[in-house]
């Protein structure tokens, strides 16, 4: 019985943590690359989420497709956000970055309030509450399906990096800056795509987690809160360390709310997070400076 | 120089703090749409109101200074403010001014413990809330002839959710129902599911799962709870938010059905309530009374209170206005109970508790019989082949 | 003479690069010494070990007599030894004075005094009509002596000078080496590393050679030059 | 630090640029009486503005003079004021005593996470998580801390009208003056502490903390001072807060929201300045307000949000415009020089 | 070939060119020497593209260049072996190289120039999959040049490319140089080995604190007194 409890509060664990991860390899990708600390992170995902529900309700479109229209659509919107408002703000300090982006999350929260109001939206799939059972251990479907479609994703991200030259030249620019100056690399155009791809990770993580759970405009600064706390545990500006560090906090908290007390698992994730700078600055998957 | 209370103004301005945006907007929204329909109301009543809306963005600070804009503006008479933070907030500022305060929701009991003379409650405490709730939870046990026997106690544990755990563990030992409370469970009301906090009551495996949620909680309680498959003898909530919103119905469709929750509620029989949903569906077409009811219906007693007083009084002269509002004696208003009055602390002891259960995605009052419009379902169907 | 420094089989590795090798020295109480050597050869590495950067990882330093090694720099600075960077690193947003009253502020009961030793040293130093100026206006020569005018301020027994005179035109190297030899008249030994061979000439007493971090050479002016190691690995890449 | 108080503040004075001076005076002397024609409105419009320039400029102390960026000085407003409403609750102890424990509270958990980040090298972003981390804990602690009510709230007893001034008992001309005190000393405490040897080292670690090092300042010890007097002074301003909202709760006291809301005058004023914070406080505190007022004329019933939908849009154009703040600018504008030597 | 005309830089309010005019011919090696500190990878840099000059102008094969941003010069054919190195850490050698290529002049004949960039370095080929940031500080160098060598360059500017290496490998990377110039590439050469440079170059310019001292073909400065006492230490 006991052990049951566990495995499935360990498998929603996971399931959740994938999917935060996502949310946070944007995060990541934006920070390593171009060294802009994104803090309206959560309020792009919650915009996300608004996308996928308006997509599903207008146009019937499960979130698990729309979530390509939207992270193409959020692809455009970061490029030429970086490229027009972010831009002259890379390479100074953190607090001037930080006001402008908190500008721009107060802006984003209240207009979805002004557009959809504060009630709860969610996109209610033919299989939002159907679940596997195997064994003692309970799948929910779209859990699952999100958790794949994260890892799909993120693989996909990691494939581009990896072998597509531009991939590289990105990877090249947040290697080195001068070094790709030296080789022609057109670093603002890269740092475009760069905010681009970040915002699109972001926008397929809202259109997942559309699925799982409600929007509303509030959740946003919580989101934000969430993906730096991922993106340190992890490492600022490894992808694999997103990806690592969103599974550690869903399936610390998620044990945490076993063990400890619900209401107190933030609480643990928090010491977590506090223990890693402690312990390893850098993060889990972080270079050493 | 304060602005000089015209005393024998011919209508009474009042002042509506409500969190329209931030963290409470979606009640903030609901409450704002009965203070929206209640003018019209009034007239009808032969009262003279004029409303001044104002949006305390969830925020303290907000709703302090503007309570005190207000005042300057004229109003002669704030109500609001849900949320019993921002609520003391305001009551900083109508003590000091010597402005009547009629709160419409606000459940902390130290509001009318802590000697404010300028406010009055015409809400439950959340010891009532409580009381109300378990008493009816007995009731339909009797009324329906179920036995549920073990049960889980989950709150979020923010403002309110934290009072009615102290209130449930003050108040529960007490009432003898015969339900073996197994555990009492806070979850983090910034959580995105409940998912882990289910499963976890899934192996406790209760008849009975009482609840203090907030309105988007709810939604992921029961999901999570679809999805595991968990079907217990009864969902009820002692008196909070969560199953009669909107967003909760559009969420889960014929999976919101059945649920129960004891909590003051719109009389459906009472000639002013049918008064009131007129107004309200022309005012807000697009929201459905029954559902905003709760919110709505006390934001309007606020005002009638308001109103009321200030006929009596014949004056807006802050004193004597508030001496009236605390003489009030309404028989006749829109929620469950008995007459409006108040007692020395300020608060309406009166006032009454339904047990409300949705049917076919209606909030429905099914017990007390008197005031009831249907038969509670007990225990709850199953969550598959609903429609 | 006593020893003011001593520097014992000091070795420094990078990962897999030996950065300072085994390097032995000793600096005397009042003397001038210079350390060469090609770039990379571990001199500025040398230096940070010396005021306490970094750890080496074995041998040991004294200095004053007292184990220095693994003491922190601000502790080796309290003591009296003070140091500029081969890259200036002056605090650009504060000026001139703000930048010098900070090194005299630690031996100084208050600001007040702090800022008089200040003056005095950007006067011997030719900055005291620009004291009003942010540092980072200030141009390469400039900035290269308030380096040199912040640690001497703090009033230290011996001073670490990394390149202070890269970049200067030859009539600036001489105004430099002519306060330095003032500098040191007034009791302060002075260690420094420099590739303009010119002021090293007629500056040091001794020349400690370095190359790929290990010792090539050590000795007077006159007998390191004339080191056919040092010919070979420094000088004389000319024989290519 | 060996201060003469009296000769370092004629110091003060005489350094001070002069156009700084006049308009200093001139604006305490305007504050000082202005209660005379303010309305209640505006006296609790004001409170505010010189709560959130206190906050800010204890804030700056950390992040403007020494370079630490701190996202949970909530977390200081929030122990100073539970240490001050439970010692007046509880065992009847004034604040005006009160605001020793509370200062000692706030600085306990200031050199906690100062230990931390500074032994361990945690800068910048990371130890901007940190911060928030440590009153993210904060929150849930008090949350669950039913000594103190827990989530449901810690209630003060009214005593309107009654109640001494010393026991902070009292209307909004009572807040007003102890706010405008606070702000004054908070400055005339940033004003002298950045003249002091300390203020110095904060400015040389704060640029580069190496040079610093080699400099014989001990760069730990200096940003441990920075949280310490900066924990102590937010810690005042928070017990004044309780005392003035009469009730505290976890989910707002220690919420990241004030947390922003706390940096966001000083920055906006010009960070490492000390006109900055109270300049900041005196833009945004008021356009909050005005932009409440002005859509609500505008749009006639207002529509939630849409204020807040351009106050994010100025702090945007705030920062586009004037990176650095806007007292930079304006002293150009004013024509006061950078500092007399 | 270029040609750089009273050309001012500043970093912020700090000067770092003052005026500087030089001329580089087709196919030839122009030396510029000067102490740490004097401008010359501020030189570079400006005629790169990375640093905007205040005032002045630089021409490229009679085309004005002068604020064109890096990329756009890179692909005109100015090529550049950074101070420093410069390769990516992180990246594997042959990623590295592919990063040389990526401008569009040089896309198209990516694959020959990578052969002859391996031909050129054998070392670099052994070591292909290696990341550049374990590399040793010859092949570093190397994979540097190489780099540069895959973006189809008709001028480079080789900044202080013996910096940090053993004389051996000195010898092999200024041999390198010297090659690569006989087959026909224009080269820059910043070099603190005054010695060396001045006996490749066919002309030289003397930076001294952002201004142009001095210039003349490598043996004129070889022979000037001043040169031979400040910067050869005789
Ligand atoms: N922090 C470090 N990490 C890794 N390698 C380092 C570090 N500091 C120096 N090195 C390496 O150690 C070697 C010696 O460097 P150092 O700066 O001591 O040389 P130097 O003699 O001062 O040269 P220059 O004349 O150019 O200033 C170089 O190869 C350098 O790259
Ligand atoms: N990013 C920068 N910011 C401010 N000043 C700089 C910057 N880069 C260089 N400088 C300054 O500009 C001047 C010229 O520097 P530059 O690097 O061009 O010299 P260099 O001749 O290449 O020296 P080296 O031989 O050390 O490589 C120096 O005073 C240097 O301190
Ligand atoms: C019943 C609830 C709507 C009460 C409200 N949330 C309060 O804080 O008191
Ligand atoms: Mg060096
Ligand atoms: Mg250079």
């Amino acid at each position: 019985m006991l052990w049951s409890l566990y495995g499935n509060v360990l498998v929603q664990g996971i399931l959740t943590g994938l999917v935060y991860g996502l949310m946070a390899l944007g995060l990541s990708v934006i920070f390593g690359v171009v060294r802009v600390v994104n803090f309206a992170h959560g309020e792009f995902a919650v915009v996300a989420m608004y996308a996928a529900f308006v997509l599903f309700h207008a146009l019937g479109l499960d979130p698990f497709i729309s979530m390509f229209l939207i992270a193409a659509a959020f692809f455009v919107l970061g490029y030429g956000l970086q490229r027009t408002l972010i831009n002259p703000f890379v390479g100074r300090p953190d607090h001037e970055q930080f006001i402008l982006l908190v500008g721009l999350a107060i802006m984003l929260v209240n207009g979805l309030l002004m557009i959809f109001g504060p009630d709860a939206r969610h996109a209610n799939l033919p299989y939002s509450f159907d679940s596997w059972f195997v064994g003692p251990i309970i799948v929910d479907k779209v859990r699952a399906y999100a958790a794949i479609a994260a890892l799909a994703v993120s693989g996909l991200l990691f494939g581009f990096f990896r072998f597509t030259t531009t991939g590289v030249a990105i990877r090249a620019c947040a290697d080195n800056l001068v070094g790709a100056a030296v080789v022609g690399l057109d670093v603002k155009k890269l740092y475009a795509l760069t905010f681009g791809l970040g915002l699109a990770c972001v926008g397929c993580a809202g259109a997942l987690m559309v699925t799982l759970t409600d929007a509303t405009p509030m959740i946003a600064p919580g989101l934000t809160l969430l993906a730096f706390t991922i993106v340190i545990i992890g490492g600022m500006g490894s992808m694999v360390g997103a990806l690592v560090g969103g599974l550690l906090i869903g399936i610390v908290e998620a044990l945490a709310s076993v063990v400890i007390a619900p209401s107190m698992k933030s609480m643990v994730s928090f010491g977590l997070l506090v223990l890693v700078l402690a312990l390893r600055p850098q993060g889990l998957m972080g270079k050493r400076a | 120089a304060p602005a000089v209370v015209k005393a024998q103004a011919q209508t009474l301005k009042i002042g509506v703090l409500l969190p329209r945006s931030g963290f409470f907007a979606q009640a903030g929204q609901s409450m704002h749409r009965g203070a929206l329909a209640a003018p019209a109301v009034l007239a009808d009543l032969g009262y003279k109101v004029e409303l001044v809306h104002i949006d305390t963005e969830s925020n303290a600070d907000v709703a302090r200074t503007q309570a005190e804009r207000a005042i300057n503006d004229g109003c002669h008479v704030l109500t609001g403010a849900f949320d019993s933070g921002h609520t003391l907030a305001i009551a900083q500022v109508t003590e000091q001014r010597q402005v009547p305060f009629v709160i419409n929701i606000a459940a902390a009991p130290q509001i009318t413990e802590q000697g404010y003379k300028y406010l009055v409650r015409n809400f439950q405490t959340g010891g009532q809330l409580v009381t109300n709730g378990l008493r009816l939870i007995k009731d339909v046990m009797d009324a329906k002839n179920v036995k549920l026997e073990t049960a889980v106690f989950l709150h979020a544990n923010d403002t309110f959710g934290t009072a009615q755990r102290g209130a449930m563990d003050a108040i529960y030992p007490r009432v003898n129902l015969p339900i073996k409370l197994v555990e009492s469970i806070a979850y983090d009301p910034r959580a995105q599911d409940l998912a882990v906090e289910v499963t976890r009551i899934r192996s406790i495996n209760p008849d009975l799962i009482m609840c203090v949620t907030r309105a988007s909680d709810a939604i992921k309680l029961v999901r999570d709870m679809v999805r595991q498959r968990f079907e217990p003898k009864a969902i009820i909530s002692p008196g909070s938010p969560g199953f009669y919103d909107e967003e909760f119905y559009q969420a889960l469709g014929p999976l919101s059905d059945f649920v129960l929750f004891g909590l003051p509620w719109v009389n459906p029989k009472s000639a002013m309530s049918q008064a009131f949903e007129k107004s309200f569906a022309k005012a807000s077409p697009n929201n459905r009374f029954a559902v905003d009811s709760f919110n709505a219906g006390f934001t309007f007693e606020a005002l009638l209170i308001a109103a009321d007083a200030f006929k009596r009084a014949g004056t807006t002269e802050g004193a004597k206005l508030m001496e009236a509002v605390r003489a009030t004696n309404l028989a006749e208003h829109v929620m469950i109970g008995g007459p409006i009055q108040f007692d020395a602390k300020g608060q309406n002891p009166n006032i009454g508790s339904a047990l409300v259960q949705n049917q076919k995605r209606v909030p429905t009052v099914v017990l007390p019989k008197d005031v009831a419009l249907a038969e509670p379902v007990l225990p709850m169907p199953s969550w598959q082949g609903r429609s | 003479m006593t020893a003011l420094l001593e520097v014992q089989g000091v070795t420094k590795r990078f990962r897999g690069l030996t950065a300072v090798d085994n390097v032995t020295m000793t600096v005397n109480e009042g003397e001038i010494f210079a350390v060469i050597g090609p770039n990379g050869a571990g001199k500025t590495t040398l230096f940070n070990l010396i005021a306490g950067v970094m750890k080496p990882d074995s041998g040991s330093i004294r200095f004053a007599g007292e184990r220095a090694d693994g003491v922190p720099p601000h502790e080796l600075c309290r003591r009296g030894l003070a140091r500029t960077f081969q890259i200036v690193r002056p605090f650009p947003e504060l000026t001139v004075i703000e930048n010098a009253t900070i090194g005299a502020m630690m031996r100084a009961p208050d600001v007040e005094t702090a800022r008089r030793a200040a003056d005095d040293v950007l006067r011997k130093l030719d900055l005291f009509d620009k004291r009003a100026a942010k540092a980072k206006s200030l141009t390469l020569p400039d900035r290269k002596r308030l380096e040199c005018a912040r640690a001497l301020a703090t009033a230290p027994r011996l001073l670490l000078l990394d390149e202070v005179m890269a970049g200067l035109r030859p009539t600036e190297v001489d105004r430099i080496v002519a306060i330095l030899k003032d500098i040191n008249r007034s009791g302060v030994t002075i260690v420094l590393i420099e590739h303009v061979m010119r002021a090293v000439m007629t500056l040091a007493q001794r020349i400690h050679v370095l190359h790929h971090g290990a010792t090539i050479a050590q000795g007077t002016p006159a007998e390191v030059t004339r080191h056919p190691k040092v010919l070979e690995s420094y000088l004389g890449a000319e024989a290519l | 630090m060996n201060l003469n108080p009296f000769s370092t503040l004629a110091r003060l004075v005489d350094e001070t640029p002069r156009r700084a001076l006049v308009l200093l005076i001139g604006l305490v002397a305007i504050l000082a009486v202005a209660p005379a024609v303010l309305d209640r409105y505006l006296l609790s419009v004001f409170f505010l503005i010189f709560w959130f320039a206190t906050v800010g400029q204890a804030w700056n102390i950390m992040m403007g003079f020494c370079g630490q960026l701190s996202l949970g000085h909530a977390l200081y407003v929030g122990l100073g004021g539970y240490v001050g409403a439970i010692l007046w609750v509880k065992f009847g102890i004034s604040p005006a005593i009160a605001i020793l424990p509370a200062m000692a509270v706030a600085v306990v958990f200031g050199m906690a996470i100062g230990w931390l980040g500074f032994r361990f090298g945690i800068e910048g972003v990371y130890f901007a998580l940190l911060t928030i981390a440590f009153a993210e804990v904060a929150r849930i602690g008090f949350d669950n801390w039913s000594f103190v009510g827990g989530a449901a709230g810690f209630f003060m007893p009214v005593t309107a009208g009654g109640g001494s001034a010393w026991n902070l008992r009292g209307g909004p001309l009572l807040f007003y003056y102890v706010a405008l005190a606070m702000m004054a000393l908070a400055f005339i405490i940033c004003a002298l502490l950045r003249r002091s040897k300390l203020g110095l080292s904060w400015l040389a670690v704060r640029e580069d903390a190496e040079a610093a090092r080699a400099l014989g300042i001990n760069v730990f010890r200096a940003k441990m001072a920075a949280v310490v007097i900066s924990a102590a002074m937010t810690a005042v301003a928070g017990v004044c807060y309780a005392f003035y909202q009469n009730n505290l709760f976890p989910s707002q006291t220690f919420d990241m929201a004030r947390s922003i809301e706390v940096i966001l005058a000083p920055i906006i004023g010009g960070l490492g300045t000390l006109f900055g914070p109270i300049l900041g406080a005196f833009i945004l505190t008021p356009l909050g307000q005005t932009l409440i007022a002005l859509v609500e004329k505008i749009a006639g019933r207002s529509i939630p949000g849409v204020n807040l939908v351009f106050y994010g849009a100025a702090l945007m154009a705030i920062m586009w415009f004037s990176p650095n703040g806007v007292w930079p600018w304006l002293k150009k504008k004013l024509g006061i020089p950078e500092e007399r030597q | 070939m270029l040609l750089v005309h009273e050309v001012d830089v500043f970093y912020g309010d700090a000067q770092a060119l003052d005026g500087v005019s030089l001329e580089v011919p087709d196919r030839a090696i122009v030396a510029i020497v000067g102490a740490n500190g004097a401008g010359k990878t501020s030189l570079i840099r400006t005629i790169a593209g990375m640093l905007p000059p205040a005032s002045g102008t630089i021409r490229f094969k009679d085309r004005d260049i002068t604020g064109l941003p890096s990329h756009e010069v890179c692909d005109l054919g100015i090529g550049q072996v950074a101070e420093g190195r410069q390769v990516f850490p992180s990246l594997s050698v042959a990623e590295n190289l592919a990063m040389g290529a990526m401008i569009p002049r040089a896309k198209p004949h990516r694959a020959r120039n990578l052969d002859r960039v391996y031909a050129l370095f054998p070392r670099l080929k052994e070591r292909h999959g290696q990341a550049a940031g374990t590399l040793s500080g010859g092949e570093q160098q190397m994979l540097a040049i190489g780099r540069c060598l895959m973006g189809e360059p008709e001028l480079v500017m080789f900044d202080e490319p013996s910096l940090g290496l053993a004389p051996a490998v000195v010898q092999e990377v200024l041999r390198t140089i010297r090659d690569l110039a006989a087959g026909g590439l224009t080269c820059v050469l910043v070099e603190q080995n005054v010695a060396v440079s001045l006996k490749l170059a066919s002309r030289a310019y003397v930076l001294e604190n952002g201004r142009v001292t001095l210039s003349g073909t490598g043996e004129e400065l070889l022979a000037d007194d001043g040169v031979r006492k400040a910067y050869l230490g005789l």
